[in-house]
């Protein structure tokens, strides 16, 4: 987006690296840990390298054991220190979520204000690499359920390398979902990226045939979406939400009062995912503005399958985008 | 500062059970007459555990406690006045009416509540001495937990995790043999919970929680292998409590006779025992105290009645932290 | 509802106790596990005297280990049983969700079909008695998110009674959430009482003025509210979803079709709860039926506080049902 | 049923391992030509632990397995064209191609998975054997686990349980010292993981999973005392993965050295070297067996090759079970 003379290529995953490096050198009580941060270099290679230039006092390796890892963390947080805990992925996450809604998200609460919770989580989620059922989950939308966490979903490089620093300076708990499948995303950062701000959506593509609303690795097919659908004369307005919890609600809402359609495009199983949530919040602030119905492209309601063809399927997809915008609009 | 003299502690430590005891007994009568509500777990019959363990504890070490966790509030400093407010659910309560008798919490004397998920603070204090340890300061943790926690998942990783990396927690596990209504004998393989301290490396002592000198003695041995930075210790206090789990208890898993027995080895009657045996005992002090204990309970009650809520217009407070960087 | 000759009266905890003997009676592949369900007689009297009546192999006490006693009840499904697991409250059930969603609900998908898992799990639910932060949750709706299994909601005697047999008849993985609020209900029973349809939401208060979606401790708030309406002649229609998945959107169809406004009460969280999902449903099949835009009233986002005025202030009560219907009515 | 020789059971014994290896060849040269995909967990290195266990146990038991469950599900019965099938996404797989490597089913060898949580197949398999206790079945369900699942929370819940109810569980620890790309001296207090059986009153061994006769013993000892209705048994069997953890695991966590020095006691190797040293090795039915083995490995290729697609129309089947009541 930004297009200063410094600019240069990196990934994802480097952005990510960056962020965490920055973070160790900013802050001494900063630390990370988790399952194979440190001498495997981390599952997705994020961490590589981290444990020989910090050490082992700040490049924790943790033993497979999720609730007592992020219950630490929470602990060291309340203790005086900024950890970065890594749950390798959402879908080992399930074993540490009584940690996270039963004493991240209340402490505050529970002890009248006196303890909050400065702790980062990140994960790694998403499907689109045939891992099946169990490794394949998006649960993004569960944990921007519960009041007293913050979750973010960066979809760009920018955000990869900022949005960690931005967690980091929060008072509160924050989770930061990464998709699996943009670890290898390459693209354009200035020299001088950094913190990014966290409370809003960012529109990345404007149009005025509909409105996209989409985060993470929807975003990327949503805006290749977009770009065919220009071809066909079709321009779409494209949101990244960015942050899920508190959701900016105004950054929609003003696309659709000039729109006036909006598709959600969402990788979580339709029912009961965030895609639900903004739907409905359309309808309460936004239903006078609306030519037709609110529609959601979701995840199939199936545990998501190995098969390359029927994962495919279940998750939504270029073509599948294009052929709800192109009914959206044509129905108008 | 002179040092207290051997009966002026034993007074003291007496004064503490007697104020529990009392605090308690109140909260019940309170409980009845609909003042406190919610679930109250007391805390009857294992005073000495706290209140031992405690001595050896400086207001700098850190507690992390259960629902059934009066005791240790009273014993680690916060006062019965805010925490008979926060059973009020008044503000001026120890976690501002939120949290209620479940979740007594306090800054100032490094209280981190008043966990009401069984295991639940035990990766929390992990936690705590993870952040001690990193930051180079010898402060203990000391996570108090039942019998029945021992059994849940938290227990094993949390030990595994802080002998591993030989974090200052103090693991002190309340075996009252009782998990709500369910016995030990029925939850348990190995019922001698000391035992597993072996498989994570970790030293282990049982001691009898209803003499409070004993436990004193072995929390003392306990907190100086944690202080010095030895890592974490395990130590189990066969305790008993005297009354029901909860109030809604209606104790059809016990006999009043095993209750009755325990009664005899209350921990409040063997310490005076004690402290005649040593000679020490003077009737009038010890009436007294009662007196000043009664005072002090009144004294908490009023100050809760006085108490005021909390304006519902400011219930979405404290769900996020009101200011900028901690 | 139905008026037999026979109806006697009874509460909703002996009618869950009934079903349960009932089913202990019928199926000896049937056993109840489940902390304090024994000895204890379960955390809220719902399983007294059931160990003196089938002994200690069909009533089983379990150790605090939520997530091997939920997973012994998949595995013992899959070995021929048909085990009713109770999970003594939904706010301990996290601690076994890994269980529940990546084996109970994904078995028989990853399985390719060979491995059903007849289990039904039982749990308390809901706030409402001062339990605080940590004993109050309503998490029916994170439950509803997950395809392979399904969500039943009994908020009447009748289904208290019924619903148990219909799960146990089930092939697939069973939740029941019993609200904390309801066990002490009294209603009448016939005494023929037995399985219920599981598959239908059920219309209990006809109206036309507009139409109140809700479940569990809510349904009895929003019928007081109805009655207390109707003096004022507002005639609120009143629906108990009574399964959460899937959810049975042709009854609410049916009714918005003749009010043409839907008011739903939930007593989730708001953000992300399943009245977002039943709002987004309503948008997508009953936009051109609506003479406004669906209601939601859900629970405050707040870890829910001990003080009962702040509990009160977080919940859906009659009064705020009231207010929001007034609201609606007028404006239509 | 006559019975086998001793050079014929070591000659099967032999012709299992070596059809493990070389399936999980084939597996790893048709990962880098893209037919299979997602997570692949080789097994080489570790074949006498599935080969050794499963010589004591019956079709009727049960096994419960992880993602690196290849050679189980070989061992257990389920052909390598079904295994193949699966990896290529095929609904001829034995999982219809729903569940790739990490997820192979089988109900006619009760071959219960093939589960990718680590610790996940923990309490199923304590529930497989309570139905079989309730039942009155003496069946053994065997569940496989590496080093990294004993330290999450369900290993210490399921031995408790299984001990507590005396149930017919046959815990067996495949111990290669690495959890992906952890040593188990970064993650276990106490490495000896035999030991942690004490803490839960369950017999316990720890046997040289190199060693495919010794593995036999030991799981025969095993295998007897959890059928004879004495409960579970925690068995550990030390062995090394001689390849990297899984396709994209660059194996920067331990050097070259150590793994040839682990090449050295490849577990096919000691065990030909133990049938010459019985006096009963026949290099010609080696070499036929060698080309047997390469016969079925070429079959089961061609029988994944030749698989069909499922209709994306069934996209949405086996989410709920098809037909009535079970
Ligand atoms: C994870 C979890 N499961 C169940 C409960 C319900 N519960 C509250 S206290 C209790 C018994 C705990 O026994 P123990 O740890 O021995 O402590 P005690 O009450 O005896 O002090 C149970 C089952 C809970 N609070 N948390
Ligand atoms: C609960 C959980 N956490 C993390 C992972 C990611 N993961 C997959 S395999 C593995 C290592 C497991 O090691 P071990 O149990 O020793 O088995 P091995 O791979 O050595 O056979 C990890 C961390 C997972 N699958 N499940
Ligand atoms: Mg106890
Ligand atoms: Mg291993």
């Amino acid at each position: 987006m930004s297009e200063q003379p410094e600019a240069r290529i990196t990934t994802y995953r480097e952005a990510v690296r960056e962020a965490i490096r920055e973070a160790l050198m900013k802050d001494e009580r900063v630390f990370l840990m988790g399952e194979d941060v440190g001498h495997y270099g981390g599952c997705y290679a994020v961490s590589k390298g981290l444990l020989a230039e910090f050490g082992p006092e700040r490049i924790r390796d943790t033993p497979l054991s999720e609730s007592a890892f992020v219950g630490a963390g929470i602990g060291a947080a309340l203790g005086g220190m900024r950890p970065i805990v890594e749950v390798m992925t959402v879908n080992f996450s399930l074993l540490a979520l009584d940690q996270i809604l039963n004493n991240a998200a209340t402490l505050l609460h529970m002890s009248g204000g006196q303890f909050n919770v400065p702790l980062v989580i990140r994960m790694a989620t998403g499907a689109g690499k045939q891992l099946a059922a169990q490794h394949a989950h998006s649960l993004e939308g569960w944990y921007a359920h519960i009041p007293g966490i913050r979750v973010l979903s960066p979809a760009t490089i920018e955000d990869a390398r900022g949005m960690l620093w931005s967690a980091l300076l929060n008072p509160d708990p924050v989770i930061i979902f990464e998709n699996n499948t943009l670890y290898n995303l390459e693209g354009e950062l200035p020299a001088d990226a950094g913190a990014v701000d966290i409370d809003r959506a960012r529109v990345l593509r404007h149009g005025e045939a509909l409105t996209i609303i989409t985060y993470s690795a929807s975003l990327h097919k949503s805006l290749e979406a977009a770009e065919r659908l220009a071809l066909e004369g079709i321009e779409a307005e494209v949101i990244d939400l960015r942050t899920l919890r508190p959701l900016d609600d105004a950054t929609y809402l003003a696309s659709i009062a000039k729109t006036h359609r909006a598709l959600i495009v969402d990788e979580g199983w339709r029912s009961g995912s965030i895609s639900a949530e903004i739907s409905a919040r359309i309808m309460e602030q936004a239903f006078y503005d609306l030519d037709l119905p609110v529609s959601r492209l979701c995840s199939a309601e199936v545990p998501i399958p190995y098969a390359k063809h029927l994962e495919d399927a279940a998750i939504p997809q270029v073509d599948s985008i294009m052929a709800e915008a192109r009914r959206m609009v044509r129905h108008g | 500062m002179k040092t207290e003299s051997r009966k002026d502690k034993l007074q003291r430590m007496l004064r503490m059970m007697i104020l529990i005891r009392r605090l308690e007994e109140k909260s019940a009568e309170l409980y009845s007459a609909t003042k406190i509500r919610g679930f109250l777990h007391l805390y009857n019959g294992e005073e000495g555990v706290a209140v031992g363990v405690m001595e050896t504890l400086t207001p700098e070490d850190a507690v992390v406690a259960t629902y059934r966790e009066h005791g240790q509030a009273l014993a680690k400093g916060i006062g019965a006045g805010a925490i008979m407010a926060e059973m009020f659910g008044k503000q001026e309560g120890c976690s501002r009416g939120r949290g209620g008798s479940m979740h007594l919490f306090d800054a100032a004397t490094r209280f981190y509540g008043g966990n009401a998920i069984v295991g639940g603070g035990l990766p929390l204090s992990v936690g705590l001495a993870l952040a001690d340890k990193m930051q180079g300061k010898s402060r203990v943790t000391c996570c108090f937990f039942g019998d029945g926690a021992v059994a849940e998942g938290e227990f094993h990783e949390s030990m595994n995790l802080a002998s591993l990396w030989k974090l200052p927690v103090l693991f002190l596990c309340e075996n009252n043999l009782y998990a709500m209504g369910t016995s030990i004998r029925y939850t348990q393989a190995v019922q001698e919970l000391a035992a597993k301290g072996a498989g994570y490396g970790v030293p282990s002592a049982a001691v009898d929680g209803m003499d409070i000198l004993a436990v004193e003695e072995a929390a003392r041995i306990a907190a100086e292998h944690v202080r010095g930075g030895n890592g974490p210790y395990f130590l189990e206090c066969r305790t008993y409590r005297l009354r029901p789990h909860s109030m809604f208890d209606t104790e059809q898993y016990r006999t009043r006779d095993e209750v009755e027995e325990w009664k005899k080895r209350d921990p409040i009657d063997l310490f005076i025992q004690r402290i005649k045996d040593e000679g020490i005992w003077d009737e009038a002090e010890y009436v007294a105290m009662e007196s000043d204990v009664a005072e002090e309970i009144k004294a908490a009650v009023a100050f809760a009645e006085a108490g005021t809520m909390e304006p519902v217009e400011d219930l979405t407070r404290f769900v996020y932290a009101e200011g900028g960087r901690p």
